[in-house]
């Protein structure tokens, strides 16, 4: 019951800032509602019992990419993409596609008999995803430096000034 | 109910009643303080100079960079979060693994620092 | 009553779409670059809800959240580096107005 | 119904550590900080409200109540509104993870969540959203450059901060703050003198390292003087918050008091042993004794008594020499345990507290390029070889 309560709310969390987030024609304000859209999701990971994505959710989304997001708003439009129409024409077309992809998407999860496993996680996961990534998963750990490497470099090329 | 939801449970509530408490002063402000609507009141202080132009004006390039270079150090660290725990059971493989990967991140915080997007001009 | 595997895919799969829409019916590159986000999300939350229900003992779906949550910060670093030079070259983010290469 | 019992509980220890917040961190904090900054100043700070003017904070606060709330025209109002809120209630949220002391076998904190620290910098990444959002709602430009000023400076500062953070965490073996304390009890001494054995005293370098690196990024991390170009009052105004008026102002100064107690308090745990008892032989005590006692001579039999200065040494020099006092006869009547483990948490914590303000009235602001130039060439290289080094000794020794 009260999984049940707490599931509905942080869903309510997560899915009403995310509206906001694509109808806002306030482009600050939609960035803002990032926040509580990501907030939510931590929550719904806390409900899974994945402390450690959790955690990493808040620090890397709602402290790092939506202030990387608020800066770029302001260093373009700033305020005066406030006064700016903000929807393309599409608007009909997207919101079919959006509502047909949904329908689809919910009737495949709710007609799929997904083989469910009755097993517990590891209790401190932070432990276990240490392991994970240190043994199992190490070629994608090490990759992992090169991509954000890469990313660095090329962020920094494209967004520097030519001078 | 297993530890890490009770955990965050509380962690929940904090942030309710947080908030409540939070406003609660505002409510009593709100209740208390005197309100006089003069017009010159809600302009914006500019050092006493009548504002000008538009305040949410563009602004440097440069906070970019920074905030650009701060993204990829911090999914950087999030990486050393899980080694940091384990590494000791692991030994030496472990610790080789993670001097791989900052290796490689150094070189990115060298490229970044010799071509100045680490540079305030 | 439980909450179960098929709630938590039904909430991404709502995410997902409300990304998809913001996606399609946006002009401002940052705000694409929004939806985007919030599509990559809809997958994690995904990816968790399988490694909690269908395999809980090995932790393969946590390491990919964290991957994609990587890769979603190295997109939004090269995407709005990409958003900043448009800007600075084209004066303007709306991408139906960027529209150079069409000739 | 046990869900109502753990509801009823964390609903009283939000309130019991708000309250905390409010009353210690906001009100006392910055009567402190008042009354050292005269002190260095050689003023005499507040004087006239309650004993020594200790109420003049709980007058100020009662004189916000009253004032009126203007918002700023074309402001965005709803923003506007929430933005100190979410910087108020983030540096709360601070608080769930920190142990102040143990009674018997409990441990006194809220929860101990797993990922402990990491939770604690995942809340305070999060105040830089409330920053740049009361800087770009209120439509002004000393508030907008201040709040991007102020996010830049914290999103530079924040991976050194991390990395002190990951010191303590990868010595300790655990993210759980109150493991971290009691890897510490287990070997003996604070993080920031001694390693695990063997290492012992080999580690001094590693830990004074990484704890210098982790309270010069907290200082910065919290904008204070060397670091407060974003308040600068002599150049904008005040920064984020300049058109914030009573009681909103007033919960954005209780989220920056707040997150500065908890900087002290996460320094406190990870390098200083938390709640624990420093185990000094009771000669040592002694020597602690006559050192504040010759202070106090000097200031006393000399012409430094007339100075203002002087007159938080000489509290110092007293509140130090009862402390080793007590100590002394207690550890030489074979005490384990001789003042609460409460108390200690809280002198450690005040003492950084006191440094961090020392450090404010002392300093002069250091210009934007210098911020920047010390937390990436500096501090985060330092930072990541300090790590580096202590993973390597630790595994080629310490297993």
């Amino acid at each position: 019951m009260g999984e049940l309560a707490a599931f509905m709310i942080l869903s309510l969390v997560t899915l009403i800032p995310a509206v906001v987030v694509v109808t806002s024609s306030n482009i600050v304000r939609a960035a803002l509602s990032l926040v509580p859209t990501f907030l939510g999701v931590t929550g719904l990971y806390v409900m899974l019992q994945a402390e450690f994505v959790a955690g990493i959710q808040v620090l890397i989304y709602a402290g790092a990419i939506t202030v990387l997001i608020l800066f770029v708003i302001m260093l373009t439009e700033g305020g005066t993409g406030v006064r700016t129409r903000q929807l393309n024409d599409q608007v009909p077309l997207g919101a079919m596609a959006a509502v047909w992809l949904a329908f689809v998407l919910i009737v495949i999860f709710t007609r799929t008999g997904w083989p469910t496993a009755a097993g517990v996680l590891p209790a401190y996961n932070v432990v276990a995803v240490g392991n994970a990534f240190l043994s199992d998963y190490v070629l994608i750990f090490e990759v992992t430096s090169v991509v954000l490497l890469v990313s660095l470099v090329g962020a920094i090329v494209i967004a520097r000034r030519e001078d | 109910m297993p530890k890490v939801l009770l955990d965050w449970f509380y962690v929940a509530v904090f942030a309710v009643v947080g908030t409540l408490m939070a406003v609660l002063p505002l409510v009593v402000v709100w209740l208390l303080a005197p309100r006089a609507d003069l017009p010159q009141k809600t302009i914006t202080y500019e050092s006493g100079v009548i504002p000008f132009g538009q305040a949410w004006a563009q602004f440097n390039v440069r906070y970019y960079l920074f905030a650009l270079v701060f993204v990829v150090f911090d999914v950087e660290v999030i990486y050393l979060y899980p080694w940091a725990v384990v590494f000791r059971q692991l030994g030496a493989f472990a610790f080789a693994e993670m001097l791989l990967f900052l290796l490689v991140l150094l070189v990115g915080l060298a490229y970044a620092w010799r071509k100045g997007a680490l540079e305030w001009v | 009553m439980q909450v179960g595997l098929t709630s938590y895919l039904i909430v991404a799969a709502l995410l997902f779409c409300l990304g998809l829409y913001g996606v399609l019916t946006r002009r401002n590159a940052v705000a694409i670059l929004m939806g985007i986000e919030l599509m990559l999300n809809a997958a994690n939350i995904n990816l968790v809800a399988f490694n909690r229900f269908v395999a809980p003992a090995a932790v393969a779906g946590q390491v990919f959240a964290l991957v994609i949550i990587t890769l979603a910060a190295c997109e939004a670093a090269v995407g709005l580096a990409l958003v900043m030079a448009a800007y600075r070259s084209l004066e303007t983010i709306q991408v139906d107005e960027i529209n150079l290469m069409k000739w | 119904m046990p869900w109502l019992i753990e509801l009823l509980k964390a609903i009283g220890l939000a309130v019991v550590i708000f309250t905390f917040l409010a009353v210690v961190a906001a009100m006392l904090g910055v009567y402190l900080e008042r009354k050292i900054s005269g002190w260095i100043q050689a003023r005499l700070g507040p004087k006239h409200i309650g004993p020594q003017g200790l109420l003049q904070t709980v007058a100020d606060t009662v004189k916000l109540l009253q004032k009126e709330h203007i918002t700023p025209r074309h402001a965005d109002a709803l923003i506007f509104n929430v933005a100190p809120v979410i910087v108020a209630v983030a540096a709360l949220l601070d608080w769930v993870v920190i142990p102040f002391g143990k009674l018997g076998d409990r441990v006194l904190v809220v929860r101990d969540i797993n990922i402990g620290v990491l939770y604690f910098a995942a809340m305070s990444s999060v105040i830089v959203i409330g920053i740049i959002a009361g800087g770009w709602s209120s439509n002004n430009k000393y508030a907008l450059l201040g709040g991007l000023r102020s996010a830049s400076q914290m999103i530079s500062y924040e991976i050194p901060l991390a990395l002190g953070i990951l010191w303590a965490a990868m010595v300790a073996g655990t993210l759980s703050t109150v493991g971290i304390v009691d890897a510490q009890v287990r070997q003996g001494s604070w993080f920031m003198f001694k390693l695990p054995s063997p290492i012992g005293w080999f580690g001094l370098p590693f830990g004074i390292l990484a704890s210098l690196t982790f309270l010069t990024a907290a200082t910065a991390e919290v904008n204070r003087v060397p670091f407060d170009l974003p308040e600068a009052e002599s150049e904008l105004v005040a920064g984020y918050f300049a058109e914030y008026t009573g009681m909103r102002f007033a919960l954005f100064q209780l989220g920056e008091y707040g997150e500065m107690f908890g900087m002290a308090a996460v320094a406190t745990i990870m390098f200083f042993g938390g709640w624990t008892e420093p185990h000094l032989q009771p000669y040592m005590w002694l020597l602690v004794t006559l050192g504040c006692l010759v202070v106090a001579a000097v200031i006393l039999t000399t012409g430094l008594r007339q100075t203002l200065l002087v007159r938080p040494i000489l509290m110092l020099a007293g509140l130090g020499l009862l402390l080793s006092l007590v100590m002394f006869f207690g550890t030489r009547a074979g005490l384990s345990q001789v003042l609460p483990s409460l108390m200690w948490f809280l002198a450690k914590m005040f003492a950084l507290v006191f440094f961090l303000m020392w450090m404010r009235w002392t300093y002069p602001r250091l210009r934007l390029d210098q911020l920047l130039t010390l937390s990436w060439k500096v501090l985060l290289p330092l930072g990541l070889l300090n790590l580096l080094a202590t993973g390597f000794v630790l595994t080629v020794w310490g297993r």
